[in-house]
């Protein structure tokens, strides 16, 4: 059998009508993507929402979707490095990957999911376990980097521009502190290398749980909708800056209302909110840095110092798992088990968004007060 | 001493008229897959004889000892043991004793010769080892009031077929003919009313089969117990066994080992070419 | 030291030594049967196998904890069935159950429409977050599963080793082999939602094979088994406080260590006696 | 069907189609050894215990990709090593490493610093992302699985028999056992990445155990056995194609569809002939 | 004729030489565990004998005789087959066949009586079945060269045991004596120099037994086979066999059979209360 590129090139405009042909990898993805498209394109999702990634496994239509599709949104980051062989083996040529975390610096260090004991006094200090963690993201952004080359080539320069565009203060803070501490962790430096030699989920993908970088991506998927479709630029523009729109105005409840808390740590299950504590100066503690992860006793044994030396009112679990160790756990110490929706499964809504970082805004604010 | 007739009475099965046959066996059909092992076999055992069954191999004597103890269902007949139809045998199953021909089991097992003896005794109200005296009628057993019967019971079994220096001896290092005197002691260490053994004295050595032999023919005499043995050892049959019946596929002949092992029968069980045998004998 | 004895404060950490003991209890009771009849993958297979229960609750709309003990004992049920209607070894029928019964679950999951949450968050018990439920079932297992398989030991142990003998004996094959898979299905089900599914097929295997190795006695074998499943629980828990690694594979490893150790002093212990004699 | 004979003209589909029929052929091969060998969960043990060889891989900073082959090798010789030293049945073992060489896993991804994911994912293929390579590399291995077991398929066939007979008769039974297992683990790590642990499991277990359930000589086990494993990757491809399944747990099920019509059909064939009998 | 010159000239084994015994044990110490099961044994067979080795259950028979195949390592002493060292035996080792006491396997290997058989076959250059005739020596022989010449061989070890009507049976499905003829045509269905057989006529029937010993006299005349048989069975022993080996451990005694097997020997390797199977022969 011969490979067939002609039946490919047959296959493709026979099957797609004149509409953008868009497909989503998952959730976030796809409701950035429907509220930008709306009803100029068509959107479909590859991973319904509620199939556990790795148990994945495609389906002729799935491909064969890639193979016909026009674009392709993914959250990069290598939150669908699995679906990299899928990819390739659909052999859409013409395929256009819109990477939607391209311009976006990622955190590449864990958050303190291990909370050091003697630094737990200057834990409030968050200016400086920030710092750190910015310096390592750079380390491990820069390493990903090189080795991405082929298909994101941006300079590194240009995208922490970007990013001190839309929010010059704390680029500046961000710059500064990774300066500062540069030299003090340069041994720790070598193991977040270490790390990055490593190209599986090295950045922490949850991106999308930040408004303001969420509205990065849909700023980077609308440039990519409309190179791909110039035809439908205007719907694109005006969709994508309604749902901008909202995400703002979700951004300014967020600091509104939770710039009114002091004590401001919340103790999540596995490590998917640094992107949003670091834009309201929130401390996540996560016990686990992924959910399949084991305990150590010290691990919970930290957990427990951090409820009580910050009075945490609430523990977070996610939606729909039952989780036991944050249900024993918050028996154990009497607080609340409220859930904080990463948003990786739910409704196919665009604003179903807002719903869950509203829900998540409010128990947030239980935690806190 | 003849077949107890106390252990009928204590166990008032519906099934148990006095005097029944151990065994009755009524046009017996078994297939072994789709092949006819047996076909239509009849024949009764009257309690305290030792009845041999000899003929060719894959004549379906396995096949007909496995259906009888219900470990192979068969396609037409009836089995009654005891008086009773197999199905309803129940509790008193365990007066039956059996080895397999082929024992076959996980050489790694866990498990001590004492063990696997003890194994063979059934802490059982009803239970009337005929080697110890009986206990009062009316009272629960419970099993720590047994053990020191049951110990006894143990070391006597062993010592009988003479493996009792291989007591703590894991069974998987035994000897070929080691575990089939196990065997043998795990089937004696309580009284029975029925012994079913296939081929059990094959690789067992002259002098075990000779004690063992010595030993039947008591336990027959003064307890009796009814023994039913596949054997291929005519000699040791038509010296010890009071009946013999020979099959192949059918019965083709059954009595007295004098009569059943004559050359003509022998011709008809082994086939035509038989007289090889004999002309060399 | 001094971090482990306010670790051991904790009442967390108090239940996760209890639940291991406990656990160690039930896998080293269990497990000498599970190992003899050949059922050592038992345990992961279910574990695996269970999305399809899951994927089905969903559907259905039932609640899932509820899904997990039916779909388990089912599990079993089928296993031994398919076990007594073939040639085939039980390690093979556990296999191709398994491998059929996840397809069916990946394809169940496709119809899955805007389900919240993760399908086999389910199994992902950790023995450090037990709870007094967990420990108060466990508890009951063990005390049922213990009474049932003393009170029956003979039996249990005749008809693992040879059925045509037990069956001629008297015993109830069938019933018992059933009632054996049900309890261990049982407690396959309260377990692993406790403490994971690494963690119960290690408690529920290798106690008993390190004792295997080494016992010619069942009741030695029986025994050791269960000292080594609650030794390694403590051990285990012990060292995780010590050198702060995650509880349930620390527990894992000091069974493997007790493993290796055994077998190595088995060999060692021949060794030696051989060149004994030798001289 | 209109949208089926679409979907076969993308290389996509041809290629995966390609890849069930070769993986077909080598699981149905080496799979006749498996199941009489009693390593029915060995690529699936081989699949989790990767873990520690990813682990490791990640700390000494190795490529990932050149981890795999390595470890499962390793695994295969101290799994069969194990085998020998022991009286242990083999899934017993199987079942020991596996959850020891889990927890070490477990224990060393805690010392990766950094946001890690999950590790596994280099266990997750998927039959409609293979490529030319994995092709070449399957078909490579089938054909040189095929002239080493079939030059010595006597040898090989008396060696799973009895080892005791095949020893007196020449054969180095020792060098032929670490032979067969280190194509096993050669062909498991290929196809792992490739197509994924479920799928690799089930072309190794289900289309030979379904062959054993109905075959009487060795031959037609064989012959069968590589039928059915073709037979199903096509039917199970196409079938995914036609009810838009997700293709690889639709291999599995036609794999398990046929054991259960093998086992139902021979089932009725005897008790068909059983009732003629009796009249 | 006599034990064949020729395969030892087309094979010039460093090994070999004119007149050598076919087996030469001695010294032999093997250990069971820690129990020294077979102490300081030594014989010599001489090609075209068939020599029995007799003694009680645990004596170390099998230990013997499967130290001397290298089945089980021993602790002092030298086994040479053929003239070879064990371990230098190399492609000679075909030529050597063995019936374990138990031939466990796996009942649902699907294997059917004839291939069993043929497994027995080796497809070497060497190989001069002394049934057919030997083709020139000169060419390579692939696998299909020799099929005709297989198969030819199968039918005919399976018709020398009687079990050519079994041919497509599983082997799982066969009865116990019926799986022993067919392990015996495994043996047979190519020439031997040395045939070692572990109670491998135990649960075979009398006319089976008898052919067979027969058909073991002509070989050992016609073709030089040598036989190294294990046996309880003291008459078909004293009958058939040119030498006896009396073993208790130890070795009690060796010899013709008429002497070995004198009652005074017997008590040497059965023990003291062996008497009792003397009385009542
Ligand atoms: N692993 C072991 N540990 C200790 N003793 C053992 C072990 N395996 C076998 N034995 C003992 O070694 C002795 C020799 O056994 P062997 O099988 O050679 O006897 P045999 O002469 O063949 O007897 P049989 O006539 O019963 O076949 C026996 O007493 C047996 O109990
Ligand atoms: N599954 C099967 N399918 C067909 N035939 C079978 C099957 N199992 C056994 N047989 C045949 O049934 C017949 C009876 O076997 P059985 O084991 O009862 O013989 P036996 O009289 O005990 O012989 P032996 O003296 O060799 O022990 C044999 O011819 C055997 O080949
Ligand atoms: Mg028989
Ligand atoms: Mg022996
Ligand atoms: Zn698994």
């Amino acid at each position: 059998s011969t490979s067939t590129p002609d039946a490919q090139s047959q296959a493709s405009p026979e099957t797609s009508d004149e509409r953008l042909q868009v497909i989503a990898t998952f959730l976030p993805m796809y409701l950035f993507t429907k509220a930008i498209a709306g009803d100029a394109a068509d959107v479909e999702v590859l991973i319904q929402p509620g199939t556990e990634v790795h148990d994945y496994q495609s389906t002729p239509e799935d491909v064969r979707a890639i193979a016909e599709a026009d674009v392709l949104v993914q959250n990069g980051l290598n939150m669908e490095e699995f679906l990299d062989s899928t990819i390739d083996s659909a052999q859409n040529s013409e395929l256009v990957v819109i990477n939607a975390s391209e311009n976006i610096d990622p955190v590449g260090e864990l958050s303190p999911v291990v909370f050091p004991t003697e630094e737990s006094g200057e834990a409030h200090d968050h200016g400086e376990s920030e710092a750190a963690e910015h310096s390592h993201g750079e380390e491990t952004h820069s390493h990903g980097e090189e080795t991405a080359a082929g298909e994101a080539d941006h300079s590194h320069g240009e995208e922490t521009a970007a990013a001190s565009e839309s929010d010059p203060d704390h680029a500046e803070e961000t710059v500064a502190a990774g300066e500062a501490t540069a030299a003090d962790d340069h041994a720790h430096d070598h193991e977040g290398e270490s790390a990055g030699g490593f190209h599986t989920h090295a950045e922490n993908p949850h991106v999308w749980l930040d408004p303001v970088l969420a509205v990065r991506q849909v700023e980077t998927i609308r440039d990519g909708l409309i190179e791909a479709d110039p035809n439908n630029a205007e719907t694109y523009e005006a969709n994508a800056a309604a749902y901008i729109e909202e995400l703002q105005a979700l951004n300014a409840e967020f600091e509104q209302r939770l710039g009114a808390y002091s004590d401001r740590t919340f103790i999540s299950f596995h490590d998917a909110f640094p992107y949003l504590a670091e834009r309201y100066d929130l401390q996540q503690v996560a016990i686990v840095a992924i959910p399949e992860d084991s305990l150590s006793p010290t691990d919970i044994q930290q957990t427990v110092e951090v409820v009580k030396e910050y009075d945490v009112k609430a523990l977070f679990g996610e939606p729909g798992v039952d989780n036991r160790l944050l249900q024993s756990l918050s028996q154990d110490l009497g607080v609340e088990l409220q859930t904080l929706d990463s948003l990786e499964s739910g409704e196919l809504d665009p604003q179903y968004y807002f719903t869950a970082m509203n829900q998540n805004l409010e128990a947030l604010e239980t935690a806190f007060q | 001493m003849n077949s107890d007739p106390p252990d009928a009475a204590i166990a008032p099965h519906l099934c148990s008229k006095p005097v029944t046959p151990v065994l009755k066996v009524e046009n017996l059909t078994v297939y072994q897959g789709t092949y006819a092992a047996v076909e239509s076999v009849s024949f009764e055992l009257p309690a305290g004889t030792n009845t041999a069954v000899v003929g060719p191999n894959g004549a379906g004597k396995s096949t007909l000892v496995q259906a009888i103890l219900g470990l192979l269902p068969f396609a037409a007949g009836s089995v009654e043991i005891l008086g009773c139809p197999l199905a309803r045998l129940g509790n008193l199953r365990y007066q039956v004793g059996y080895i397999p021909q082929n024992f076959i089991f996980d050489r790694g097992f866990p498990l001590s010769v004492s063990e696997l003896v003890g194994l063979g005794w059934v802490n059982h109200r009803l239970s009337n080892s005929s080697q110890l005296p009986s206990f009062p009628r009316w009272r629960m057993v419970l099993p720590w009031q047994t053990s020191y019967r049951k110990a006894a019971a143990i070391a006597q079994a062993m010592e009988r077929v003479d493996v009792y220096h291989l007591r703590d001896r894991a069974i998987g290092n035994l000897s070929g003919g080691q575990l089939k005197r196990v065997l043998l002691a795990h089937c004696l260490v309580m009284s029975r009313r029925l012994l079913v053994l296939d081929e059990a004295l094959a690789g067992v050595d002259l002098q075990g089969e000779a004690d063992f032999y010595t030993l039947l023919n008591q336990l027959k005499r003064e307890h009796g117990w009814t023994v039913l043995q596949v054997s291929h050892d005519l000699d040791m049959v038509s010296r010890h066994c009071d009946r013999v019946l020979c099959l192949n596929r059918h019965l083709v002949c059954q009595g007295q080992p004098e009569e059943a092992l004559s050359p003509q029968n022998l011709l008809n069980a082994y086939g035509p070419s038989f007289s090889r045998y004999q002309h060399q004998h | 030291m001094q971090n482990l004895i306010e670790l051991l404060q904790f009442p967390f950490m108090q239940r996760a030594i209890a639940g291991g003991i406990l656990l160690g209890l039930l896998g080293g009771l269990l497990g000498c049967f599970v190992t003899l009849r050949q059922l050592s993958f038992f345990s992961h297979a279910v574990g695996h196998a269970a999305l399809v229960g899951i994927a089905l609750g969903v559907l259905l709309q039932l609640p899932l904890n509820s899904m997990l003990l039916p779909f388990t004992l089912v599990f079993g049920l089928v296993v031994l069935y398919l076990i007594d209607q073939t040639d085939l070894w039980s390690d093979n029928v556990l296999s191709i159950v398994l491998s059929g019964a996840l397809a069916t679950g990946v394809i169940l999951t496709s119809f899955i429409q805007g389900y919240r949450g993760n399908l086999m968050g389910i199994l992902f018990g950790d023995i450090l977050a037990i709870n007094y439920a967990d420990l108060i079932l466990t508890g009951l297992l063990f005390l049922g599963s213990s009474i049932f398989l003393l009170l029956t030991l003979d039996q249990q142990i005749l008809l693992t080793l040879n059925q045509a003998i037990a069956k001629v004996q008297g015993i109830s094959v069938q019933l018992h082999r059933y009632l054996f898979v049900i309890l261990l299905s049982l407690s396959v089900a309260v377990s692993i939602k406790a403490v994971g599914i690494l963690l119960v097929n290690a408690f529920l295997v290798i106690p008993a094979s390190t004792a295997k190795l080494v016992s010619h006695q069942f009741t030695k074998f029986l025994w050791l088994s269960l000292i080594l499943g609650v030794l390694s629980s403590i051990a285990g828990m012990l060292a995780s406080g010590v050198f702060d690694f995650a509880s349930g594979p620390s527990i894992v490893l000091v069974q493997f260590i007790f493993f290796l150790a055994f077998l190595g002093f088995s060999k060692l212990n021949r060794k030696n006696s051989e060149t004994l004699k030798k001289r």
